[in-house]
């Protein structure tokens, strides 16, 4: 299955632009469905970026998080084709990771 | 389109409503309910054939037939009254806007 | 003397006086009339920002959707729809061939009138056809799956602009005039046409909404929306929008609303495909 | 999801009054089920159950913000759907290890809680869901202090939706 994970890396000299998108429903647990029964929570909770083996980014979400994440950040350093590693972890214990290049 | 079309419009449909509603509301038999749910469904039949039916319509029969299979005929009767009535007021629109829309339409 | 008639006239005078034009329908008049009515009524928004709908319509709301559109939540419907165009059907045909170009950079010209079957053909109709002609079961005109293919076309058709042509086939015409006629046509128990929101108060709110101008209206579609939070090929944003005046929906790909697109992308020639869109 | 109209526009409406966005979070404060043990550092996952911005703020950091000018909190006038509504932060301030966003009146303030390691940008930007009209705060903790810059938010659409 295609990772879940799209992830935008730029660099411009001395920092590297990344953006992520991510396809999670995102439950608040606060939603009830057509039936009237409510959406049990399951949002990603832990969403860690990185790059050379060290923690760029760690991103801790709440059920506040829209559906289809999306976080901008940007570190120093970095360089075109080099590797990001991300990788997500929710509520109910489920993950993926993938790997981007630096463009 | 001017304002004062439409509100004699909007008069014409309220007017088609309240007549149907007021009718008095007797203690309804199954009788009274059966008729009164076949004019409805006659009515929002023709509806359909314009293709032009409205979904209060739908809800009014819904609860018609719901308060009818508990008993309650008071309540199915006036529910299937006021189906027809919202079904009389949709053939109304459709047949009224055969013409009238032009003159909403960008010249 | 009609076009000079169109042309001279000030819009709301236009408007109001009775149509003049004899009862032959007049799809070129009815198109400069169409898109001159929104330049004047707009004349802060550039020609082809009409494709934005609400978005050209406030600024506030302006800032937020290019916020989105950094990285657009309708990212992985493109994608999606891309695989699908790549993954073959059973017979081993794949969608590119059931269209021109291989499928890519034709959305504009759809809806396409069929002089056999003497029908408009609307893009989300074609792809359900060509999936039954190469023995595969035919998509629901409301779910991802065909959000997912008619965005990745729209993507594909990008910034050309819309070219809908209408045949001299007297059947072509009947079917542009039906679209006219329902889109003016009041409905549900509201009493609200498709014009008594997008072409009397575009730029008002109803309810929460910022309503979108009629122009350009099609050029978004399939359409991401916040508030369905998911996609929404036009079939589902026509069924919504009857629920909405309280009209019972149609069938999907109905007469009905394949006449209403060939009118509304008709009168938008000439303005960009945006698709697929984001929307609140 | 069947989209049947009576319940889409009965939704609508509750949710407009704001009557259904209030009887729904009168379903108290739903545990959520226990996170893994994440691999790096902890989830926080105390400060994501408070109620109150102020508790939450205790919870994640243990001591108090000051408003400051330094941090500039990026958040739309008017969301136009509460489910989706960009907000950002960026701060001059320096040596920069912790950035949080709080919606004031969700069910649970704390929205979201970033790590920033050293040599990283301290800036953010990210989607956030708001209940209803209110506060959007941005916390920065810049050499061990908390700084913040709150904004109101107005939100005409629930962005809980259903």
């Amino acid at each position: 299955m295609a990772s879940t994970i799209r992830v935008r890396a730029t660099n411009n000299g001395d920092t590297t632009e990344v953006q992520a998108l991510i396809q999670h429903p995102m439950d608040s647990g606060f939603i009830k469905d057509a039936q009237g029964q409510i959406i049990p929570a399951h949002f990603i909770q832990q969403l860690s970026f990185e790059y050379n083996g060290k923690s760029v980014f760690l991103a801790n979400w709440g059920a506040a998080v829209s559906k289809d994440p999306y976080v901008k950040f940007a570190f120093k350093g970095g360089a075109k084709g080099d590797e990001l590693k991300i990788s997500w972890v929710d509520n109910k214990g489920a993950t993926d990771s993938t790997t981007a290049k630096i463009q | 389109m001017s304002a004062t079309m439409s509100v004699t419009r909007n008069i014409a449909l309220a007017v088609v409503l309240v007549l149907a509603i007021a009718m008095p509301a007797l203690a309804a038999s199954e009788a009274d309910f059966k008729a009164a749910f076949a004019a409805a469904e006659a009515a929002e039949k023709q509806a359909d054939q314009l293709r032009n039916k409205w979904t209060t319509t739908e809800t009014q029969l819904a609860a018609a037939k719901k308060a009818a299979a508990a008993g309650d005929f008071d309540a199915a009767t006036a529910a299937a009254k006021e189906a027809e009535a919202l079904a009389q007021a949709s053939i109304f629109q459709a047949t009224s806007e055969k013409e009238r829309w032009k003159d909403m339409e960008i010249r | 003397m009609r076009t000079a008639f169109s042309l001279a006239s000030i819009c709301v005078l236009a408007w109001l006086a009775p149509a003049l034009a004899a009862d032959k329908p007049d799809p070129v008049a009815d198109q400069k009339a169409f898109q001159n009515f929104f330049i004047k009524k707009f004349p802060k928004v550039k020609y082809e920002d009409f494709v934005n709908g609400p978005y050209s319509m406030d600024e506030g709301l302006h800032r937020q959707w290019e916020e989105k559109e950094q990285f657009p939540p309708y990212e992985f419907a493109v994608e999606t729809g891309k695989e699908m165009f790549a993954t073959p059907f059973k017979n081993g045909k794949t969608y590119g061939d059931c269209f021109a170009n291989k499928g890519i950079g034709v959305r504009q010209n759809y809806p396409t009138f069929d002089e056999k079957e003497g029908k408009v053909i609307t893009l989300e109709l074609a792809l359900n056809r060509c999936r039954e002609a190469n023995g595969e079961a035919p998509y629901s005109y409301l779910k991802d799956e065909m959000a997912s293919l008619t965005a990745y076309m729209a993507f594909t058709s990008r910034g050309q602009k819309m070219d809908i042509r209408i045949p001299s086939d007297p059947r072509a015409l009947e079917a542009y005039e039906n679209g006219k006629r329902y889109f003016y046509t009041r409905r549900g128990q509201l009493n609200f046409s498709c014009a008594t929101c997008h072409v009397q108060s575009p730029g008002e709110h109803i309810r929460a909404e910022i309503l979108a101008p009629a122009l350009g209206i099609m050029n978004a579609m399939p359409i991401y929306r916040s508030e369905w939070s998911g996609m929404g090929t036009t079939s589902r944003r026509f069924l919504t929008c009857n629920s909405q005046t309280r009209a019972v929906p149609l069938e999907p790909q109905s007469d009905e609303y394949r006449d209403l697109e060939y009118y509304l992308s008709y009168v938008a020639n000439g303005l960009p495909i945006s698709g697929p869109g984001a929307r609140p | 999801m069947s989209l049947s109209s009576d319940r889409h526009s009965m939704t609508r409406r509750l949710v407009l009054q704001g009557a259904g966005a209030v009887a729904l979070f009168g379903l108290g404060n739903i545990p959520f089920a226990p996170a893994l043990a994440a691999a790096n550092d902890k989830y926080p996952e105390d400060a994501f159950k408070q109620k109150s911005d102020a508790d939450a703020i205790k919870a994640l950091y243990g001591k108090t913000a000051e408003a400051s000018d330094k941090v500039k909190l990026d958040a739309p006038e008017i969301a136009e759907n509460g489910a989706v509504v960009p907000i950002a932060v960026t701060t001059t301030l320096t040596e920069v290890s912790s950035i949080s966003f709080l919606v004031s009146e969700n069910p649970n303030a704390l929205a979201a809680s970033y790590v920033i390691p050293a040599g990283t940008v301290p800036a953010v930007a990210n989607r956030l869901k708001m209940a209803k009209t209110c506060n959007v705060i941005a916390i920065v903790e810049s050499g061990g202090k908390l700084y913040s810059a709150t904004k109101e938010v107005k939100v005409t659409v629930g962005g809980c939706g259903g």
